[in-house]
């Protein structure tokens, strides 16, 4: 595994994905052996405007023509991301990464459950692309407010059909795909019988209270990967804790972001 | 041209004048490849309290113009669980620690010390009297010369090693705080903590931070941080500064030496790059280089009033 | 949806909350194409004496991270030329003119109002206890609660017309100063002015500002402005505040209102954009039609606390 | 005369033109009408780093297909200038202008001497392509710490030749053109008789000092552009004050940038 470093890294390509978000593709000479799940600090510019880094997912990492692309799916959202949405290709920006733990990929015989709401595609995204390339079966679950927010929907199917596994696509509008909550799509299918090794999930804090609880219910074992506010992504700063089950305080940027359901306090899942 | 680097913090020589900030560091060995912290002139550990705290919930954190708000709360491991993990990593590495002390009641500041103190490794005891993120302890000590004087007595006489105490740039009166923390005893005056802030979320109508207010750093107080060193430093020109609040650059440590600081803290920049200590060190190196400047301590006190 | 954008500070109804600050705005008929001063809710005067002052010598502004220190000294036309040559137009435009008085003595400070007392279309007088860049008069007052009072009650003896303080961030016990204003008499109260700072050239080893030290404003300090305001408003509840320090967009000027401020002032924003006043108020009125505020008066001190 | 905006503008160019320096071409339909030794206050990008604008004399101002291009000579010496240095061709800036009082172009039957030092170029070399459009007669004289900081040399030339005037060069090592400061290459006219009706001076204060000396010496009116350190460029800061002859203290940015060398406190010229 090749450790964290701060990347000098060049803005390759910039792509609308929806009205709200966009795909980011970095470029640099070095290799990167990143896990899905595991996240990068960018600095969105040289200036003190903003003056923290942003975290992002990693969406994808693959080596190039003697270089490494890191892809990253971005909702803009406030000033980093505004900025990085009118970036200029070409330009140069520094990536801490790879931090963090991320998803628990391996599986046993059973397929994995993926489960994305909203802007945590990414790594689920990444997750699901590592798993196809390793032949690995797994159903892919993809919810958003609405139609036009669902990100990277060929690119979903095309690595969930690789493994013969589903794309389920579900919006709270019914626009597309099933109606409701993603996780309660994901539901059906554990009441209907199917059975999941794991379930990884990224999404807005509800989407991950209401997939542990569903987890807890029908008995998978549910990772989430978490979203604090971070200053540092290092561990040092101590602004992103998280509580655990066991009391302890933890930065989720070193221990997390991916957490199994049990390992958080309660509120998370009962 | 070759730089000289070694300063002094009252009796205590340093290689560099560079450290990294408590708080902002964890307990040194957080990034190591970064930033070997045996590099430094110094490294100030977290807050060290007698017994682990958890700390404030969460946002603990907020981003501002220029700066940051924090509430942490003095999250940490506890004395001992650093003595045991920490320190002798440190040790081994050769590493000069400032432990950062920090009690709720004057004894858990003197508990902390007198568990240090059977520890080798350690140069300095950096009292923090100065946190605005706790509801105990802090401040309160950092506000009233009369405790202030006490407590830095109470610490002084624990010790043999320098001690250094922390000013809070929220006391009524910062140079009668100095004048008390010297009167106590104290070796060395580090300043400026954190600024009491906060930050609104117009939508909710809620203080982002959990806690309501916090304590404001980066670069936006370098200017505050600045006038407060200088301030003191002509108020008690004998005494030995550290100087800190929003360094970024090695120009901004020259400034903090210039104002009378013989030695500079990074802290908030070190979120933004890893390696900001060492990165702010040898752009000193480079500044002192290009503007004829043979020792880095020459520059100490060096500004010339209009 | 409409807003309403009336507001009160004390007494005195304004059409809407948002005012160009003091020593930002001129005397507020020098960018009338970009900001019509009759639009705001007020405009507040440079500070004026007695006499003309010539300010400072130069370099007397300099920038820093988000924001910049000022070291003007007080320039101003004398209040006798403003009633002569800015007043009348104000008045003809119908603005709502609030003037900025600075003495050096207590007594000049009347001297300002007794002239102003001859003239109509004055809405109110702030009284400037918190110029950091004088040698005599401003902060001295701003900083001793009993002098404070003294003051605050003799001009409040002088005229008919609100009277707001302008408080002071560098003040020893913010919470006292306001308490001795009030006490004092004072209608309404500002904050915050500049807060002490200092700006260094390393190159040249000396202050930037001809006079060394000046005021920092500016979005870096607005963190500060709010937290002061927030503790001045659950210290005094029933206590009209005007707010200031930082803002630059509408959503600012909301912070400022929940953290309970009745009206809120645009200062250095204004350098960045000369319709900045306009621009804030419009952003205003826009962030509460998105958020179903119906008046902007509802929001003054809605703040939840955690 | 159209007044003072706050101008939307595009930037249509950006060339390099010796170590340090470059050409900003700005681009807005507004017709702009400016008189040379008028400057504009520039927003180098809409985030807080910098904070302030920053005040460039206008180089030049012309009317083409339908939009106005604004000529900004920039030296990097800092923050804001360095961001300008690396802004993408396109970018959207915010240019407040014309700002201040020009040079008096009026000069009767003699002659004008417009001299320029360093980067006080732009302002000059807006003076006498003016000239050059109206056929009135002047002398140009630039100067540089060395060769390869004399900027815009062949645009100089054809101005000045287009008149049958004299384009003269001065560089302090001597590198090229005269050596030493271009005051003395002035001076150096005047003594071998030739008269001017007036010197437009712009450049490093020493420089304009001298230039107002050599004026007082032979008894020719010399104008000074200024540069004070400048918050809002339109008088209400106070920050950017000069003091005059009279004792009055005066906002540079309102007042001048321009004024006469008589009109300054001594300092400027005894
Ligand atoms: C581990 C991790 C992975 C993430 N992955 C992605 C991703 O793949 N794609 C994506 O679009 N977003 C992702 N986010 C959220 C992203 O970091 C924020 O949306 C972004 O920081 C917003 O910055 P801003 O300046 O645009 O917003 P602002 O509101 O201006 O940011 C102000 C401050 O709040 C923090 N902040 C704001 N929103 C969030 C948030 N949701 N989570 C954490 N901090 C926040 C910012 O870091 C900044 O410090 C991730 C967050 C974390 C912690
Ligand atoms: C009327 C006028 C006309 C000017 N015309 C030109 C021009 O045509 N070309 C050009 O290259 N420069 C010109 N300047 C100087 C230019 O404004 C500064 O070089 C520029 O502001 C530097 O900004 P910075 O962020 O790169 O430097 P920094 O040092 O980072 O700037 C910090 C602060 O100091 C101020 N400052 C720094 N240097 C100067 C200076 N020499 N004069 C005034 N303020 C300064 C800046 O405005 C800013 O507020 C002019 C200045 C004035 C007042
Ligand atoms: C997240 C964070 C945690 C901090 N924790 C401590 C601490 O435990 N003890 C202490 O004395 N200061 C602490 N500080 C204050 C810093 O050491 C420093 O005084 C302050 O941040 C100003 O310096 P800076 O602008 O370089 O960050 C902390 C600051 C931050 C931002
Ligand atoms: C250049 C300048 C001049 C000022 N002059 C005055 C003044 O004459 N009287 C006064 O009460 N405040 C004066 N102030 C303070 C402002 O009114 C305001 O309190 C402060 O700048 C904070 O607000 P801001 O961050 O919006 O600028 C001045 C500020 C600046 C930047
Ligand atoms: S972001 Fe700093 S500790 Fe996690
Ligand atoms: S720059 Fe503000 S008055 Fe001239």
């Amino acid at each position: 595994m090749i450790p964290r470093r701060d990347l000098p890294v060049r803005v390759a390509a910039r792509a609308e994905l929806s009205p709200t978000c966009f795909r980011l593709t970095l470029s640099t000479p070095e290799v990167i052996d990143a896990a899905p799940g595991q996240f990068g600090m960018l600095a969105c510019g040289g200036t003190f405007d903003p003056l923290l880094r942003r975290a992002f997912s990693l969406a994808g990492v693959v080596r190039r023509g003697g270089l490494s692309e890191v892809e990253l799916l971005i909702k803009e959202v406030g000033r980093g991301t505004t900025q990085l949405r009118h970036i200029a290709v070409g330009a140069e920006l520094r990536l801490l990464a790879p931090l963090g733990k991320g998803f628990t990929l391996e599986a046993g015989d059973r397929p994995l459950a993926l489960v994305a709401g909203g802007i945590g595609l990414p790594p689920v995204l990444f997750a699901a692309e590592v798993l196809a390339a390793r032949g690995a079966a797994f159903d892919l679950f993809v919810g958003a407010v609405s139609r036009p927010e669902l990100l990277e929907v060929e690119r979903c199917g095309r690595a969930a059909a690789s493994v013969g596994g589903e794309l389920v696509l579900a919006t709270d509008d019914g626009s597309r795909g099933e109606g409701g909550f993603v996780t309660d799509a994901v539901e059906r299918r554990l009441e209907a019988g199917q059975s999941y090794a794991r379930a990884l999930t990224c999404g807005p804090n509800p989407m991950l209270a209401a997939m542990a609880k569903v987890g807890r219910r029908r008995g998978v074992e549910v990772e989430l990967s978490l979203e604090e506010a971070m200053a540092c992504g290092v561990g040092v700063c101590l602004g992103c804790v998280v509580e655990l089950s066991d009391g302890r305080v933890v930065p989720s940027c070193k221990e997390g972001p991916v957490f199994t359901a049990e390992r958080l306090a309660a509120r998370w899942w009962s | 041209m070759s730089v000289g680097t070694a300063t002094r913090v009252g009796a205590l020589p340093l290689a560099n004048p560079i450290m990294a900030a408590s708080g902002t560091f964890g307990y040194g060995l957080d990034l190591v490849e970064f930033c070997p912290p045996e590099r430094l002139g110094a490294v100030v550990t977290k807050g060290l309290s007698p017994r682990p705290r958890l700390g404030n919930p969460t946002p603990r954190i907020v981003e501002t113009a220029a700066g940051m708000i924090n509430a942490i709360g003095l999250q940490n491991i506890g004395v001992e669980a650093f003595c045991c993990d920490a320190l002798p990593v440190l040790r081994e590495r050769g590493a000069v620690v400032a432990v950062n002390v920090f009690g709720e009641r004057m004894e858990e500041y003197l508990e902390v010390m007198e568990r240090c103190e059977r520890e080798d490794g350690i140069a300095a005891y950096e009292l923090n009297v100065s946190c605005p993120n706790v509801t105990a302890g802090g401040m309160e000590f950092g506000h009233e010369p009369v405790q202030l004087e006490r407590l830095t007595r109470m610490c002084r006489a624990a010790t043999r090693r320098p001690v250094w105490v922390k000013l809070s740039p929220n006391a009524p009166d910062l140079v009668a705080t100095a004048r008390a923390a010297v009167a106590g005893g104290a070796d060395a005056l580090t300043l400026i903590n954190t600024l009491r802030a906060m930050a609104i979320d117009a939508a909710a109508r809620r203080p982002v931070l959990a806690r309501g207010c916090g304590g404001l750093s980066g670069p936006a107080i370098k200017p505050i941080a600045l006038r407060m060193v200088w301030e003191v430093h002509t108020a008690l020109p004998g005494v030995p500064l550290v100087g800190i609040g929003g360094v970024e650059t090695g120009r901004d440590a020259v400034e903090f030496l210039l104002a009378g600081a013989s030695a500079v803290q990074v802290g908030t920049a070190i979120f933004r790059d890893p390696g900001a200590p060492l990165r702010v060190l040898s752009e000193l190196e480079h500044f002192c280089a290009e503007h004829g400047v043979a020792e880095v301590s020459s520059l100490i006190g060096g500004l010339q009033w209009p």
